[in-house]
């Protein structure tokens, strides 16, 4: 019994804020052209998966994003671990990397796309780039928050710089990492969305963008509700895997 | 009576040159408007911006503001820029050198770039692919802005786009490609490119700014159209859009259509209709106000 | 010498490569110009005043949005960290809200602020926030939980364990969601200018894309870049004095 | 009268059970040491008695009212010091925050730290941040932030491990001292047998792994040496050599 | 022969001199212990000796060599236990990272971390993680790790300071045994002075706050009691007895 009551908490919570947007539609406080109902977005959501395109785009951004968040945590735990070891890597490629990270991919895309064409490759490669940073500053992070004593520990042991990295810095990096990976696939479902939109590659990004040109308001918060329960989903099962890795954490 | 402050929404196309004649050479002060402009890089900003009043008044596309109406927005038409015409070589279709695309029969299954889906010269393709008794869903639209149109054709990502000038003759100077077909002068005459569109209940507030607008531009049309104007009104568009001296030099210019009937209207609910890009059927003669 | 240019050989790599493809593949490029161009084009919006503006814009949305997603994150992240329940009360919502790109809610913010401001520090707020929140979390999670015990047997208020044990513990942490927030902000803030506000940096890359001046545009991003990254080594040299100030030796 | 009193505490960590029923109380005013052999439950039933964590079985009463947490009344000094100081406070700092709990004023704060501070001997490195401190020094630190509480109840878990034998001597006549002066009533955790025996007015020994009929109390002793006692003469006298030798033995088998 | 030479080492922290001039040398197989109040160097003595500061002056060498930093040779007792183990792993994988880091087959490790894991008496508890493990039961299990390790010197700081008097003992008798059976070298930091002689060939005698007529390097004391040494017969031992008081006056006058 409390275990189901404990488990309808979180809908309950959810309901309570669908409901606020019910009342908020229906009762006037926003205009109908922005703000559909609860209702019309769902007639959307069901008319898009099941006629509509809109489960195709949605398995398009799927793809997108689980493939670049894949490329972004290798990507991040390899340059992360790299930086957070060796000073001279830091030397030379951190300040590289500093003066990156805040160009947009809104502003970047389109050079890249002069420059490498227009091609789904192109677009995954900026979504593992704008993933990436999460999971490269957290790794950093973890390492930078190792305990003297643990260090020391390895230097007593001499062991070698790789096995430093795998059984002293990764593992005690791992939930900061975690947490870097989360806010990565967040990040990547985000950017497919947006390099969808701005290289015009078919997905909910692309869906997402016409329908707000269209001013079709309810296509565009089934879109954004789609979006929701993708990211949910996928991070659902982070977050299983998480408590899974992280059993120490809690004897 | 204090002057009506308006502010006015452009972007960066020669359609609007009107506006620009008729800020610059005082017409909208003599009517008491005092008109200010704001650049807006995307035409589909333009109707959220003039709902939440950032904007009176914003230059839109036909298909922008149709499409805005459909979804429920209570704008209306309040004047025109530029319109269409048969001597005008701006735009075209443009294909990849050895694509071998010459008719309109040739882009199916192709890959083409538009600077906008959905936008106008996006519907005006697709309506001339029509006429010619092609089915525009079996063509791969792919967006991108006119900039990269170059560089995508020289890629290979695309094998033709349908662009302007002043890319349009850069394209084909460098030989990346070549014109596969003026489309728009298949187009009929003087259907409107850009509708000065405002809230209805502002318009309806500001019947004498409204009209004071619209004759603004009427007058400023009859200055357009006078040949010996010719260096005055580039000099006037370059202050507004900033582009190279001697891409405004030879930049062609629509004819201007102050004034928007109901037919000009209807030409573009018909075509968007037909390409399925309205639920509803708008009643033109409600769009426009007079 | 060496170790002084260390940290520009790739940069340097980089540009001139860019520069050898802009000058060659790309010669009748209408997007791309040679970063000696962009340069050049970039001292001469340096010198007419219009970068300080557009700049100052840009910086104060992104900063008014990043600390309003602060405001808000931190003291709810914590209350996740600490509150087991409250945490799984509300991570179906926060999770179903966070992939919401913020993007998507450009024209929601149009339609409900306009131009200008508000609609920017709305949408960068809403981005910021969940990194925020989730780092905030995680930070709390970790936190020594002898410390927390110590601030059990000595009764200190919600408060005061907040502002005393918890925020000093998380201060490390705080400082990785503030270098990702920062980058963040200001990516967001450019993303809102280049599709719908006209004011700021974005703007300014705008104008420049449609006035057929990809030197300017490309002129633009560097200094785009160079804001990020200066604002960037600020906030890490930041991160230094308040490490050491905080007792940490190695 | 008593001021803490176990009744039948039980725990279980995991699948283990740590802690047999055990019943204890200490009147006020009692220093009562707690001795038994390394992972034998010491640690546990300090805890439990200070209400950091709540037994599966029985219950704690501090002053008549059920312990449901732990309270400002009864200051715990953790074995772990290096974890119980908060890093990025200087000792004079660390000892501060106890004031700040208790709400003292900014203006005393300054001379009661340096009080205590002198009490442990850490005055001449009151602007030290732990890092810059030796083990037996931050441990001196932490005891200096329970005295600074002003409790009723001391909890001490082997607070003396990590000090060599001089300073540990003058810290335990010291703490006896403070006992004594105000009334303090103390329970103590130790695994050094003399220490328990000099500074307790009953010994409580535990043995691990307990099972039915070997319960974890294994026993109480008193200890019948008069007050003030000294490093020299109380640790020759022969009632302090008899009960030595007889923990000892206890010990020995379990 | 000697192992260990520490030359004029000397070491500045902060603005503070901790270690006056000190100068020591362990031959092969020497078992030296080294004691003083709590503060006065000893741990920094012993992390110079392995490698991990080095000295503002001065050297050390490790069988003849100049030692840079730590070696697998050495292996290094931390006095903060709680901090010196991989929170992620259990006993046993705290016990296997050394035998890693030495390229031990997998198929022997087992066998040899079960072995190590006996000898301090942590078999049964080869699975905890150390989050769930006793202070003293923490501290065998960073020995355990050290001695996988089969290191020729062992260098520990007050390695059973968290330990009860029996399993204390008994490790001191099962250290002595390896030193003896092992011919290892050992440098040992205690604050326990009989600790220190039942022990020792050596007790070094640290004074704190060095002058320039007072260096940090108090006493050097030769240990002349035979062994096999036992708990009972060598504390009673004369020899013994008189040591004590010898360093216990050593110690009280600084
Ligand atoms: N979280 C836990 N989960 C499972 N077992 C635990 C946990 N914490 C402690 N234990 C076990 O409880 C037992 C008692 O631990 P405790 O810390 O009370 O011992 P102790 O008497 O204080 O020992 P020491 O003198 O070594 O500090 C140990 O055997 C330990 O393994
Ligand atoms: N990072 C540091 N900066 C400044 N002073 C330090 C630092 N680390 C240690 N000290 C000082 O060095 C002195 C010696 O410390 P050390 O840890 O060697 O003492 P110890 O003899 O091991 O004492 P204990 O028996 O209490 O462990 C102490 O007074 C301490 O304050
Ligand atoms: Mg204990
Ligand atoms: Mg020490």
């Amino acid at each position: 019994m409390k275990r189901l009551v404990s488990g309808l908490e979180p809908l309950a919570v959810l309901a309570a804020l669908g409901g606020l947007w019910w009342v908020a539609s229906h009762g006037g406080w926003l205009s109908p052209v922005f703000v559909p109902t609860p209702e019309a977005m769902l007639a959307s959501l069901h008319a898009g998966l099941l006629q509509g395109d809109l489960a195709t785009a949605a398995a398009a951004t799927v793809q997108r994003m689980l493939l670049g968040w894949g490329l972004a945590c290798l990507l991040g735990v390899v340059l992360g671990a790299l930086i957070g070891v060796s000073p001279t890597a830091r030397a030379w490629i951190q300040p590289t990397l500093e003066f990156v990270r805040p160009l947009p991919a809104s502003a970047v895309l389109p050079l890249a796309i002069s420059v490498f064409g227009l091609s789904p490759a192109m677009v995954l490669s900026v979504v593992a780039f704008g993933a990436m940073w999460p999971v490269l500053l957290s790794t950093v992070q973890g390492f930078a928050s190792l305990h003297v004593r643990l260090t020391e520990v390895a230097a007593a042991l001499q062991l070698s710089r790789s096995a430093f990295i795998f059984k002293v810095g990764l593992p005690h990096a791992l939930p900061d990492i975690l947490a870097g990976t989360r806010l990565a696939l967040t990040v990547s479902l985000i950017v497919a969305v947006v390099g969808e939109m701005i290289a015009s590659q078919p997905g909910l990004g692309q869906a997402l963008l016409l329908a707000a040109r269209a001013f079709r308001a309810s296509d565009l918060f089934a879109g954004i509700v789609l979006l929701g329960a993708i990211g949910f989903v996928s991070n659902a099962l982070l977050a299983l895997a998480e408590r899974r890795l992280l059993r120490w954490q809690q004897p | 009576q204090a002057p009506t402050r308006v502010n006015v929404g452009f972007t960066a196309v020669a359609d609007f040159v009107t506006l620009f004649i008729a800020r610059e050479e005082g017409y909208f002060a003599a009517r008491g408007l005092e008109v200010a402009t704001t650049f807006i890089p995307l035409n589909p900003s333009m109707p959220a911006a003039v709902q939440s009043d950032s904007l009176q008044i914003g230059g839109a596309t036909p298909s922008v503001f149709l499409q805005a109406v459909d979804g429920g927005l209570d704008h209306v038409v309040i004047g025109g820029g530029g319109m269409t015409s048969k001597s005008v070589t701006g735009v075209a279709f443009v294909a990849r050198a050895g694509s071998g695309i010459r008719s309109a029969q040739d882009c199916v299954g192709k890959r083409i770039g538009v600077p906008g889906l959905g936008a106008y010269l996006h519907v005006a393709f697709r309506a001339w692919l029509r006429q010619s008794g092609v089915d525009h869903t079996k063509v791969n639209f792919v967006e991108a802005a006119f900039p990269q149109h170059a560089d995508l054709l020289r890629g290979g990502s695309f094998d033709g786009v349908v662009t302007a000038d002043p890319f349009l003759s850069r394209i084909v100077a460098s030989g990346v490609g070549y014109v596969a077909s003026y489309y728009t002068t298949f187009q009929p005459e003087g259907m409107p490119t850009i509708l000065y569109t405002a809230r209805r209940d502002w318009a309806e507030r500001n019947a004498a700014a409204v009209k004071a607008f619209r004759e603004s531009l009427v007058q400023a049309a009859t200055f357009l159209r006078e040949p010996k104007n010719d260096a005055k009104v580039r000099a006037h568009m370059g202050k507004y859009i900033k582009l190279p001296p001697e891409v405004l030099a030879t930049m062609q210019i629509n004819p201007p259509s102050p004034v928007i009937q109901e037919r000009q209207l209807q030409y573009w609910v018909d075509a968007m209709r037909e390409q399925a890009m309205l639920k509803t059927t708008p009643d033109v003669a409600r769009l426009i106000v007079r | 010498m060496l170790r002084l240019l260390r940290p520009f050989v790739f940069p340097a790599l980089l540009l001139a490569a860019l520069e050898w493809w802009a000058r060659t593949v790309g010669r009748s490029s209408d997007a791309l110009a040679p970063p000696t161009a962009a340069l050049r084009a970039l001292a001469g919006a340096l010198a007419d005043g219009s970068v300080v503006t557009a700049t100052g814009f840009t910086l104060g949305s992104a900063a008014a949005g990043l600390g309003l997603a602060w405001l808000l994150g931190v003291p709810l992240g914590t209350l996740l960290g600490l509150s087991p329940r409250s945490a799984r009360m509300s991570f179906l919502s926060i999770e179903l809200l966070r992939p919401v790109p913020s993007v998507a809610l450009i024209p929601l913010a149009m339609l409900l602020w306009g131009f200008g401001l508000r609609m920017e520090i709305a949408v960068v707020a809403f981005a910021c926030f969940w990194p925020v929140l989730v780092l905030t979390q995680a930070g709390v999670r970790q936190v020594e939980p002898r410390l927390l015990e110590v601030a059990r047997a000595l009764q200190l208020s919600a408060w005061a364990r907040f502002s005393k044990i918890m925020l000093p513990a998380l201060v490390p942490r705080l400082f990785v969601a503030l270098r990702l927030g920062v980058a963040i902000a200001l990516v967001v803030a450019v993303t809102v200018e280049i599709a719908a506000n006209p004011h700021g940096m974005g703007y300014a890359v705008m104008i420049a894309q449609q006035s057929l001046d990809p030197a300017l545009m490309l002129g633009w991003l560097f200094w785009i870049g160079l804001t990020g990254y200066v604002i960037n080594a600020g906030a890490s040299a930041l991160q230094r004095v308040i490490a050491r100030r905080m007792g940490e030796l190695a | 009268m008593s001021l803490l009193t176990l009744e039948r505490v039980a725990i279980t960590l995991g699948r283990r059970e740590i802690l047999s029923p055990t019943t204890l109380s200490l009147r006020r005013g009692e220093f009562v040491c707690v001795i038994g052999p390394s992972g034998c439950g010491k640690t546990t039933l300090l805890r439990a008695a200070a209400g950091f964590v709540q037994p599966q079985a029985g219950g704690v009463k501090l002053a008549g009212q059920p312990v449901q947490g732990p309270s400002r009344e009864a200051a715990f000094v953790f074995q772990d010091y290096g974890r119980a100081l908060l890093p990025w406070r200087t000792v004079a700092g660390n000892v501060s925050l106890a004031l700040e709990a208790a709400g003292v004023p900014a203006a005393q704060r300054r001379e009661r730290i340096h009080r205590v501070l002198a009490t442990v001997g850490l005055a001449a490195h009151a602007d030290k941040f732990p890092a810059q401190l030796s083990g037996g020094m931050q441990q001196r630190a932490q005891i200096a932030r329970c005295l600074a509480q002003e409790p009723t109840l001391l909890m001490m878990d082997e607070p003396f491990g990590a000090l060599d034998a001089m300073t540990r001597e003058s810290l335990q006549d010291e703490l006896a001292r403070l006992v004594r002066e105000q009334g303090l009533t103390v329970m103590f955790v130790t695994h050094d047998l003399e220490e328990a025996i000099y500074l307790g007015d009953r010994v409580v020994a535990l043995r691990a792994n307990p099972t039915a009929d070997k319960p974890s109390l294994a026993a109480v002793i008193d200890v019948d040496i008069p007050r003030p006692r000294s490093q020299l003469a109380t640790k020759e006298h022969p009632e302090f050599l008899r009960l030595r030798r007889e923990l000892y033995q206890y010990l020995g088998h379990h």
